[in-house]
């Protein structure tokens, strides 16, 4: 949405599994954006989602002051940070024409396309984080932790956010192993797949 | 407004406290006035031991040591507990009526 | 204390509150919920006590003396004795949950819970800290023999079960064994509770000046046991060589006339096993600390 | 400096530079990270207050006001079904005459079970003698909690105040925050310092019974107090603004009210969406305008007659409703505009209950309808938006 009056913005809709960290890299996010001087709000989807179950979460960035306090229905951009998703949720619901969607998955970003009946302007990137995370040892094996690679890739594929200011949200966001969880963002923002 | 002004007779609404804030003794208040019988001590009787003092529960005898208990009949409802439990049958409950 | 008070007359909730206050002393802060003293103080301006005084309402109690104590400690005043002084049904029924939170949040405060055995400031309704077999005028007997069904709520054995630093009944009858409990009690940091048997003569259907006469009674037939739990052991404080019959205790209160023989004989069968059952824990509480 | 927060978040560092002595709260959701926040403070070492972690919202506001009486300054935080078990305990704070203050995140009610926004919890909560604001920033939300205290403190008040955030939308959304400098606070803020408290040197009692004689006349000094909350809200957020250089619009926040056609009055999250579509509508060339009602109590009165002046046409969208009659904020403005020469016309809309996303597109329509009021006069007193099946929903 972009005018005279109401300025740009920017809007961003994060699927994950709940305990999987979609909430926080929806927060990482609107702090990197933040550390640019832009506007910006963050906000989960709050259900009765227990661990395991899809949750969604949403960042708002903007240049001008964000008065719109209601739910994302029309996202410029779509994260997904578990590729078994795709199957569960339709995960680009209410992408905008030009839109992009990331997600976190080995599969190959044609079919992925296919798959997602995605058409027309609407861009596909792909990003092997949880193969990343785990090179990183961030979480265990069985429940990596994708943000910081997931945000890395999507920081290249946007350019929404710059990945110095990612950097900085990251290492004030992350409790524990902040070098690990830098050099996946790095990584990820180097090996992203865009279609 | 200050610790006196919350003594003070209260005119107007203007005069209370921001709160219901009680600090004048209870004493003001007349309880004599409940009752029907009186106790009435017999000093033949009375060996001083107190008791009476003890078990008032309107707070209403004076006791000091070596001396006889004082009834503070303005206050005294009249429960009769003194007597019952004084040790020498000293105390004995009149009528308030035949009292005066 | 002031004379002055409201009570009624042979009003065992009057000792209740001299005696609690002649063991605590000046440096007192007192918070009482709607019970009979909450009215008894005297009506605005009045004020029997001369401690700070917190009316607060029915089923705070616990909540209440935990905020003075917070702000006192936020305020770094330690020498100041926070009590909560309640009835049985503001302890026992309403109060509960908050007493309870109170007590396993460990408040260092003193919670009383005057006993006269039934909402008495309301006019004689049953609590749960009623006797078996008591006539209320909600357990009105009728012809239907609505008595008081169910047993006296033990508020003693849920504070131990909270394992709280120490707990003791008392008796207005005894005058001396009130303050050394109160005394002992102020002493030991965390919560305390006390509970204190306060005849009514008015709910009870007795004469006034029965008051400390039923007390004795009560403890010679172990119907109100006076003992203490210290970190969960037992010490009965007065302990009759030999128990008198329950029917004569209970013979001299109104609210239990109504009573058949084989009621009462039920009455004495409980009591005579809860006072068992007393010495047993005494002696094995005891038994722990002596080895 | 600024940093990233929720609104609940806001709340928790809004009493830690407040100051608060004694804080007593329970959890419950969506206010749960406002106890954890403060307990994670505490536990640092960071905020310097006895936290009573009680059993219960009952305990809770009973624990406030007797820190209160103790002359600690109190702060608790609820919401929704917490909020309405304090209900005595809260006519019992005013009635006390207790400063506290307590952050509410609004929540609906049961049944059927939700945990989404909805002012239902504090509209019940109007009678109860608090000072009510309803946030729409978590910025607003932390000093609000500040300048609360200002108020309530006063010794010619001393009355409580709830600071009020919509359910997820504000109480779990990140925005930046200032957190103000707490020298500047302290300057603000002075210590509670109430001239009666539970103290042994002077042995007062508090709370007496009072006879039928002059009961009604400490209740009128309630009032007396409330009415003052008026100047003094006003008064506390110039001093805020001068101290801080931040304002919210006192009582009631007018936004491009002045020449507009059509108004809607808010309160909460909502408003905040709404001078967004507003904005959208006067690029359009729709001269609309959005009075955010800060305050529900005191209620503001004057302004809303202000209001008056300045259009024709009021919505007002109550984000609650009172059955049986209409929503809680249109039936007081209402109440507001009798007497007056030129009454504008007044729509009450029921929208958002139960957490019913209340987004731009749904506003645009409401704001629409209120605009058409002008060609056709009021068609209804009163319309609820968004019930499935209802009204072309």
């Amino acid at each position: 949405m972009e005018s005279e009056i109401l300025g740009s913005m920017i809007e961003v809709r994060f699927h994950g599994r709940g305990g999987q960290g979609a909430v926080v890299a929806s927060n990482i996010l609107a702090e990197a954006g933040f550390l640019e001087g832009k506007e910006v709000s963050a906000f989960p989807f709050f259900g009765v989602e227990r661990r395991g179950a899809p949750v969604t979460a949403y960042t708002r960035v903007s240049d001008r002051k964000i008065r719109i306090k209601s739910g994302i229905y029309a996202p410029d951009f779509v994260i997904v940070m578990d590729p078994t998703l795709v199957k569960a949720v339709n995960v680009v619901e209410g992408l905008k024409p030009e839109g992009l969607v990331l997600v976190n998955t080995k599969e190959n970003a044609d079919s992925l396309r296919r798959g997602l009946g995605i058409t027309g302007e609407q861009k596909v990137a792909t990003i092997d984080a949880t193969g990343i995370a785990i090179k990183h040892r961030l979480g265990s094996k069985a429940a990596p932790i994708v943000n910081s690679s997931v945000l890395g890739a999507f920081a290249r594929a946007s350019g929404l956010v710059k990945l110095e200011s990612l950097v900085s949200s990251i290492r004030h966001n992350v409790p524990v192993k902040l070098d690990e969880n830098t050099a996946a963002a790095k990584e990820a923002f180097e090996s992203v797949v865009m279609q | 407004m200050s610790r006196e002004e919350l003594k003070k007779e209260f005119k107007t609404f203007e005069d209370l406290p921001l709160t219901p804030i009680t600090s004048v003794p209870s004493s003001a208040n007349q309880t004599g006035g409940w009752k029907t019988f009186r106790p009435v001590l017999d000093k033949e009787k009375c060996i001083k031991c107190h008791i009476c003092w003890k078990f008032c529960p309107d707070v209403s005898i004076k006791a000091k040591e070596d001396e006889f208990p004082e009834f503070d009949y303005d206050h005294c409802k009249g429960c009769g507990i003194c007597a019952y439990e004084c040790p020498k049958d000293a105390i004995e409950m009149i009528l308030e009526e035949e009292s005066q | 204390m002031n004379s002055g008070h409201v009570g009624c007359l042979g009003c065992g909730a009057c000792h209740a509150m001299r005696y609690t206050l002649k063991a605590l002393g000046p440096r007192t802060i007192m918070s009482i919920p709607a019970c009979c003293w909450a009215v008894m103080p005297g009506v605005f301006p009045l004020k029997c006590l001369e401690i700070p005084l917190l009316n607060t309402a029915f089923e705070t109690t616990g909540a209440s003396i935990s905020g003075i104590r917070a702000a006192l400690d936020a305020k770094g005043i330690e020498d100041v004795t926070v009590v909560g002084f309640a009835g049985d049904g503001g302890t026992a029924d309403i109060g509960i949950q908050a007493l309870s939170g109170m007590v396993e949040r460990g408040t260092d405060v003193m919670y009383i819970m005057y006993d006269n055995e039934a909402y008495m400031n309301t006019g004689i309704q049953r609590s749960s800290s009623t006797p078996i077999g008591a006539w209320t005028t909600t357990t009105p007997v009728g012809t239907t023999r609505d008595w008081k069904k169910m047993p006296k709520k033990n508020m003693i054995e849920i504070m131990v079960a909270h394992k709280i630093p120490y707990t003791a009944s008392i008796s207005v009858g005894y005058p001396e064994d009130m303050i050394k409990k109160l005394r002992k009690a102020k002493e030991i940091r965390g919560p305390k509770f006390i509970q204190i048997y306060a005849p009514c003569p008015t709910g009870w259907r007795m004469a006034p000046e029965l008051t400390i006469e039923v007390c004795r009674e009560a403890v010679a037939c172990a119907a109100y046991p006076l003992y203490e739990v210290e970190n969960g052991v037992y010490k009965i404080t007065r302990k009759p060589k030999e128990l008198k019959p329950v029917k004569d205790y209970m013979a001299m209160q109104g609210r239990f006339r109504h009573l058949p023989q084989e009621e009462l004989d039920d009455i004495q069968r409980k009591v005579t096993q809860e006072w068992e059952i007393l010495l047993k824990k005494e002696e094995f509480t005891q038994s722990l600390v002596s080895e | 400096m600024k940093i990233m927060m929720t609104g609940n978040y806001a709340s928790a560092y809004g009493a830690m530079a407040a100051k608060a002595e004694v804080v007593a709260a329970y959890p419950i959701t969506p206010q749960t990270s406002i106890v954890e926040k403060i307990a994670t403070l505490v536990s640092s070492g960071e905020m310097k207050c006895q936290y009573v972690k009680v059993e219960s919202e009952h305990s809770a506001m009973a624990a406030c006001i007797s820190a209160s009486q103790t002359g600690a300054r109190a702060y608790t935080a609820s919401s929704a079904h917490g909020l309405t078990l304090m209900h005595e305990l809260l006519i019992w704070a005013s009635g006390a005459r207790t400063p506290v203050v307590m952050s509410n995140v609004n929540r609906a009610m049961g049944p059927p079970w939700s945990v989404w926004a909805d002012q239902h919890d504090t509209m019940a909560q109007r009678d109860t003698g608090w000072m009510q604001v309803y946030c729409d920033s978590n910025q607003e939300v932390l000093d609000s909690i500040i300048m609360a205290y200002k108020v309530g403190e006063r010794a010619d008040i001393m009355l409580p105040s709830m600071i009020i955030e919509d359910a997820f939308i504000l109480s779990h959304t990140m925005e930046p925050v200032d957190y103000p400098d707490p020298e500047l606070v302290e300057g603000y803020l002075p210590s509670f310092d109430p001239r009666f408290r539970l103290d042994v040197d002077e042995p007062y009692g508090f709370g007496s019974l009072v006879m039928p004689n002059w009961y009604m006349e400490f209740r009128f000094k309630i009032n007396e107090a409330m009415e003052k909350t008026r100047g003094a809200i006003l008064e506390a957020e110039k001093e805020f603004e001068e101290t801080f250089g931040r304002s919210y619009g006192g009582l009631m926040d007018f936004y491009k009210c002045e020449d507009a056609d059509a108004v809607l009055v808010l309160a909460g999250t909502v408003a905040s969406t709404a001078k967004h579509v507003a904005d959208k509508l006067r690029s359009d060339g729709k001269k609309v305008g959005v009075a955010r009602l800060r305050c529900f109590r005191p209620f503001p009165y004057d302004e809303v007659r202000q209001l008056a002046k300045m259009t024709n046409i009021i919505g007002v969208c109550d984000r609650s409703y009172t059955f049986g009659h209409w929503g809680p904020m249109a039936t007081e403005v209402k109440g507001a505009l009798y007497g007056l020469a030129d009454v504008p016309t007044v729509k009450n809309y029921i929208m958002g209950l139960g957490g019913k996303d209340l987004t731009p597109e749904v506003l645009e329509k409401v704001f629409v309808k209120t605009l058409q009021l002008k060609d056709t006069g009021l068609d209804t007193e009163i319309e609820w938006i968004g019930v499935t099946g209802h009204g072309g929903w």
